[in-house]
């Protein structure tokens, strides 16, 4: 497994919005979390990558104990955060926002260098003189990815990367999870829109009200009209 | 009032206002990045100008090399006193609200103003200037002190390194990210709390740059810390808070307005900032260059 | 950050304590007046406590309860001690109407300042009213022929019956007069206003609030309560100076409600009393200690915020409601 | 067909230069239940904070029962009758349950400057508060903290604090977002139950279809900086400009 969550609690202040959260990632695969809004995926993403460490239980990344760890340190590891709303740095240019990204090789030979970004969103490279702030949420969309991207990680944690895009964005931003599941990059995906999840996912999880209420594969849970029904209203 | 005594005045104006934007710009850069206005800077410009004049009294006070080395020295002594301050202290107030973090920073005063005093006493001092600034050069037919000249010109340099650092460099976007989203740049594999450190010594390395120039400008005392935090808080409000441009721009208004206006109105010049910076804060809070934050 | 359920507490329990200190407070001087030479001068320590506590409350109605930080609460306190001295001692007016007075002439300068203030939030609202405190510093400062700039104004006459005994008991039913008016101000409708204001000012505007006006009105009843500590302080010390105006007097009271806990009402009186009782004491067990009086205060300052924030009363209250 | 009680004209507003609204026209009749659906970013929320005050349209008008509010202070236009319940809680966390309404059911009655009568002793103020949080079913916790209570009752709070202000017209932000399944058609049932018995008109944003279809008496479609469509949930269940740029082809 390269992502093993066991049972994390976490709390915003007092409240407490994960109960025992357990999930699996396996190398390579596209694993998505449905859920309606705040039913704690975006919490149980902001868990494991260490931005808001859980109470209690253990997140293990590629076999080792993260639990509690800084964001960055976890980041280093090989796990990337593309967040919900983007957060694309208003005053830098898209390509200043890619570098900020990129982690420097430190040995290794990056996958992903900004030839291959660009080649992959043509579209940024057009924009690389930019200032962040003037893209559009589409674009904002596939900077946010691609400065994840050129940090090379082995997992990307992509928080609702649909929301507010219009459809024919939606479409392509399917194509480039598709493309980056090919060049063996893991994938947890947190959705509401459960068409476009499940069109490009293996497995899926349904979180509500902070539990883990439903897991199997994709092709399993098209078939289960209970279930879509209940937590889905599908 | 003549044209030349203008000049004159305008000049000496000048040099006070690129004095004061190398202290206020590290006050915005500190709360560009942290959003902590910190009090304290100007205690920290303080101890720079004391430093200055306690090394000048181990050398031989007036020369050229002794000026270098206290430029050179001084100014990473105070980011080192930043550093101990930022991980001790500052650290623990990011999350804090507002009021917290600026009693933090009174606290800071109250203790280092004290120790200063324990330390140097409170007779006025001054670092003789460097022999080669020690004069005058001729403009228009006036004689305007060089050292005032030379001040004048090391704020322009400050302005442009500080751009350099801030557009051009790695380390300056990152500074630059991390006014925003601090929390997102963690998760992209920065130390952001190295970044926020790094920028606060820097915020104090400038504040000792002030001081050492302060030290050979005019007499130290004791009041000098509180002077120039209130003059920085007015820059900075008129430039609008976290804006390098905008403290430039205000640091010269700032500056000048006060030098000049003292031909007319004498020490009534003195009140120049606080009726700038309350009117600025009436026709437009957000400052100059600053924008409004909804 | 601060549990204030217990804001407005009036259990039982406070009222016995009330009834106690307060009767002790009464009898004190009496007591001090068998001392001597230094039972005179801790009535006048005490009667300084009491006013500088009346100082702390008044601006904890904007602070603590109104959510506002202001840097220049002292404005309104100099302008309260300036207006009696130069009542008593230019125009010859007796020292009721010049206390009278104080209140009243601080609360216009509050509601001409505060008009332009309450349009701020947050940072900027502090910072303005610094601005115009220090505005006001520089007047009263450079104003050398009518305020007598940095000399200040000495000698302001002090009515024959009125001893340091007299005095203190004088400040003292002030004192209880105006916490009392400032109790049923917190627990008025207004009160609950200003609370709601502080709690979520964006929901507040939604709730119907004229937000700006009921801020507005709040800083002009503290400042009426700044100038009248103000009045008293220079009638006991009988001079007035421009140090009243400065913004290191602005902080004082901040401090006093910070140490004493800013979600009470009497938090701040408490806080600033057990400063100045801490810095006289400090003096007397060694001298060179009151030489550093600003490392310590910044020492228990920053105890305070980094451990305390609730100050005294939240500690108070923590322990009552563990046991 | 009754009295429009809302009425907007030619709307328009900008953000930074992109623009959010070009020429939105529409009337609500008095007393009317209504949704407004779109997808995210098509500015329903702005709508809201356009018609409360909170921004101040480019251009166009905003006629609430004749008046018109735009660029009116929020405070005032609450005065007039408009109240609304915020997508996001947003109530006066530490503060108790009653007191949040209290609070408001004196602003409703123009109270707040009574300095010195104690607010706790005035019956009427209580009574009303009592009623009211008896009406969205949180009297029992009226001495509760609102900032410890579960998410749903702080809405449901929210909601109460908006009813304190016996407004004419009513809007809610996403009433149920947040909320589990049951918790949801409980608020439902109160929604559609508060405006049976209190007759007011009622505007809701919402993104359950379900619940869309099955309270709405209108719904109205913000989509391309306009209102793309209106009709009873039938008509818009079927339209095909709707189904295409929002619903998709699944309803």
């Amino acid at each position: 497994m390269q992502l093993e969550v066991r049972n994390i609690n976490t709390f915003y202040g007092l409240s407490h919005i994960l109960f025992d959260v357990s999930l699996d990632v396996d190398q390579g695969e596209v694993v998505v979390l449905l859920g309606r809004n705040g039913a704690g995926k975006t919490t149980t993403m902001r868990s494991i990558m260490g931005l808001t460490p859980p109470k209690s239980g253990r997140v293990i990344f590629k076999g080792k104990d993260v639990t509690g760890l800084a964001p960055f340190r976890v980041a280093r590891l090989g796990m990337g955060f593309v967040p919900e709303d983007r957060r694309i740095f208003p005053d830098l240019t898209v390509h200043a926002n890619l570098e900020v990204g990129h982690k420097g090789s430190g040995g290794k030979t990056n996958k992903w260098n900004y030839d291959r970004i660009y080649g992959f969103f043509p579209r940024l490279d057009e924009l690389s003189n930019r200032r962040g702030g003037t893209l559009s949420g589409g674009e904002q969309q596939m900077l946010t990815i691609a400065r994840t991207l050129i940090g090379d990680p082995d997992l990307i944690l992509l928080d609702e990367p649909s929301e507010g895009l219009a459809p024919i964005v939606v479409k392509m931003l399917g194509g480039f999870i598709d493309t980056m599941k090919r060049e063996g990059v893991t994938i947890l995906l947190s959705e509401q829109n459960v068409k476009f999840a499940l069109k490009h996912s293996d497995r899926a999880y349904i979180v509500d009200n902070g539990h883990i209420k439903y897991q199997g594969s994709v092709a399993e849970l098209e078939k289960d009209e209970d279930i879509k029904k209940r937590y889905l209203a599908v | 009032m003549t044209i030349q005594l203008f000049i004159f005045m305008l000049v000496n104006g000048l040099s006070h206002g690129m004095l004061l934007f190398i202290i206020a710009s590290g006050l915005t850069l500190v709360f560009g990045v942290l959003r902590v206005i910190n009090f304290a800077h100007g205690s920290l410009y303080m101890i720079g100008a004391f430093l200055a004049y306690s090394l000048s009294t181990l050398l031989t006070t007036g020369t050229l090399q002794s000026f270098l080395l206290s430029l050179l020295l001084v100014p990473p002594a105070v980011a080192l006193v930043g550093f101990v301050l930022e991980v001790l202290l500052f650290r623990r107030v990011y999350r804090e609200e507002h009021l917290l973090q600026l009693l933090l920073t009174y606290a800071l005063v109250l203790i280092l103003d004290d120790v200063v005093r324990v330390i140097w006493g409170g007779d006025p001092r001054n670092v003789a200037r460097p022999e080669i600034f020690a004069g005058s050069v001729d403009l228009f037919g006036m004689a305007l002190p060089t050292y005032n000249v030379f001040v004048l010109l090391v704020g322009p340099v400050i302005a442009l390194g500080m751009w350099l650092l801030l557009y051009r460099t790695r380390s300056g976007n990152l500074i630059r990210a991390a006014v925003w989203y601090p929390e997102t740049l963690g998760a992209l594999g920065v130390n952001v709390s190295w970044v926020m450190t790094s920028t606060f010594m820097l915020g104090c390395w400038l504040a000792g740059v002030g001081g050492v120039l302060m030290a050979s400008l005019a007499n130290i005392d004791l009041g000098i810390g509180m002077e120039k935090i209130i003059e920085s808080f007015a820059v900075v409000v008129i430039g609008g808070l976290g804006s390098i441009g905008g403290a430039l721009l205000g640091s010269l208004i700032i500056g000048v307005g006060i030098t000049v206006l003292q031909l007319p109105f004498g020490r009534w010049a003195l009140v120049f900032p606080y009726a700038v910076m309350a009117l600025v804060l009436i026709l437009r809070p957000w400052g100059l260059f600053g924008k409004p934050e909804r | 950050m601060v549990n204030n359920r217990n804001e407005y507490s009036s259990t039982k329990r406070n009222w016995i304590a009330g009834i106690i200190v307060t009767a002790g407070l009464f009898l004190l001087p009496f007591i001090l007046t068998n001392f001597g030479k230094t039972g005179e001068y801790w009535i006048w320590v005490t009667t300084e406590m009491i006013i500088m506590g009346l100082f702390a409350m008044s601006l904890n109605l904007i602070l603590g309860f109104g959510g506002m930080v202001s840097f220049g609460h002292a404005a309104f306190f100099g302008v309260g001690a300036y207006t009696v001295a130069l009542l008593m001692k230019k125009a010859g007016v007796s020292l009721f109407f010049a206390l009278a007075a104080a209140p009243v002439v601080a609360g216009l300068a509050a509601a001409v300042i505060g008009w332009f203030c309450v349009r701020l939030i947050g940072l900027y609202f502090a910072i303005l009213t610094l601005a115009f405190s220090q505005l006001l510093y520089m007047i009263v400062f450079q104003w050398y022929t009518f305020t007598g700039g940095d000399d200040g104004i000495h000698g302001i006459p002090r009515p024959e019956f009125l001893g340091p005994l007299n005095y203190y008991l004088l400040c003292l039913v002030l004192f209880i007069i105006c916490f009392l008016i400032m109790r049923m101000l917190v627990n008025s409708s207004f009160g609950l206003t200003i609370r709601t204001i502080r709690e979520n000012l964006e929901r507040a505007k939604f709730i119907g609030l004229n937000v700006r006006r009921f801020q507005w009105l709040n800083f002009i009843i503290a400042g009426s309560f700044a100038g009248l500590a103000g009045g008293l302080l220079t009638e006991l010390n009988r001079f007035s100076q421009t140090e009243f105006l400065h913004w290191s007097k602005s902080a004082e009271p901040i401090l006093g409600s910070l140490v004493g806990g800013m979600y009470s009402l009497l938090g701040p009186a408490i806080g600033s009393a057990v400063l100045i009782f801490m810095k006289i004491f400090l003096q007397q067990l060694h001298k060179g200690l009151v030489e550093i009086w600003a490392i310590i205060l910044g020492l228990v300052l920053l105890v305070v915020v980094l451990f305390a924030p609730g100050g005294l009363v939240g500690i108070y209250e923590k322990a009552f409601k563990k046991s | 067909m009754p009295e429009a009680i809302l009425k907007i004209e030619g709307l328009s507003k900008s953000f930074e230069g992109s623009q959010v609204f070009n020429d939105v026209n529409f009337a609500i009749p008095e007393g009317e239940l209504s949704s407004i659906i779109g997808p995210n970013g098509a500015g329903k929320t702005t709508l809201f904070n356009l018609i409360t005050g909170y921004h101040v349209p480019d251009k166009g008008k905003i006629l609430f029962r004749g008046t018109n509010i735009a660029g009116m202070q929020p405070f005032h236009i609450v005065g007039l009758g408009i109240a609304r319940a915020f997508q996001r809680t947003n109530i006066f966390p530490r503060m108790t349950v009653l007191e949040n309404v209290l609070t408001t059911v004196i602003s409703a009655r123009k109270g707040n400057l009574s300095l010195f009568a104690p607010f706790r002793n005035h019956d009427k103020d209580h009574e009303r508060a009592y009623e009211i949080l008896e009406n969205v079913g949180l009297a029992d916790m009226a001495s509760r903290e609102s900032g410890t209570l579960a998410h749903g009752n702080q809405k449901r709070l929210d909601i109460a604090v908006a009813l304190a202000l016996e407004p004419k017209m009513l809007l809610l932000d996403e009433p149920t977002a947040g909320m589990s399944p049951e918790e949801r058609w409980h608020t439902v049932e109160l929604v559609k139950g508060l405006w049976e018995k209190l007759k007011i008109t009622m505007l809701f944003i919402e993104h359950d279809m379900d619940i869309v279809f099955g309270i709405s008496q209108k719904v109205r479609v913000l989509c391309y900086k306009t209102i793309l469509a209106e009709g009873t949930p039938k008509e818009i269940s079927s339209n095909q400009q709707v189904i295409e740029a929002y619903l998709g082809e699944e309803v």
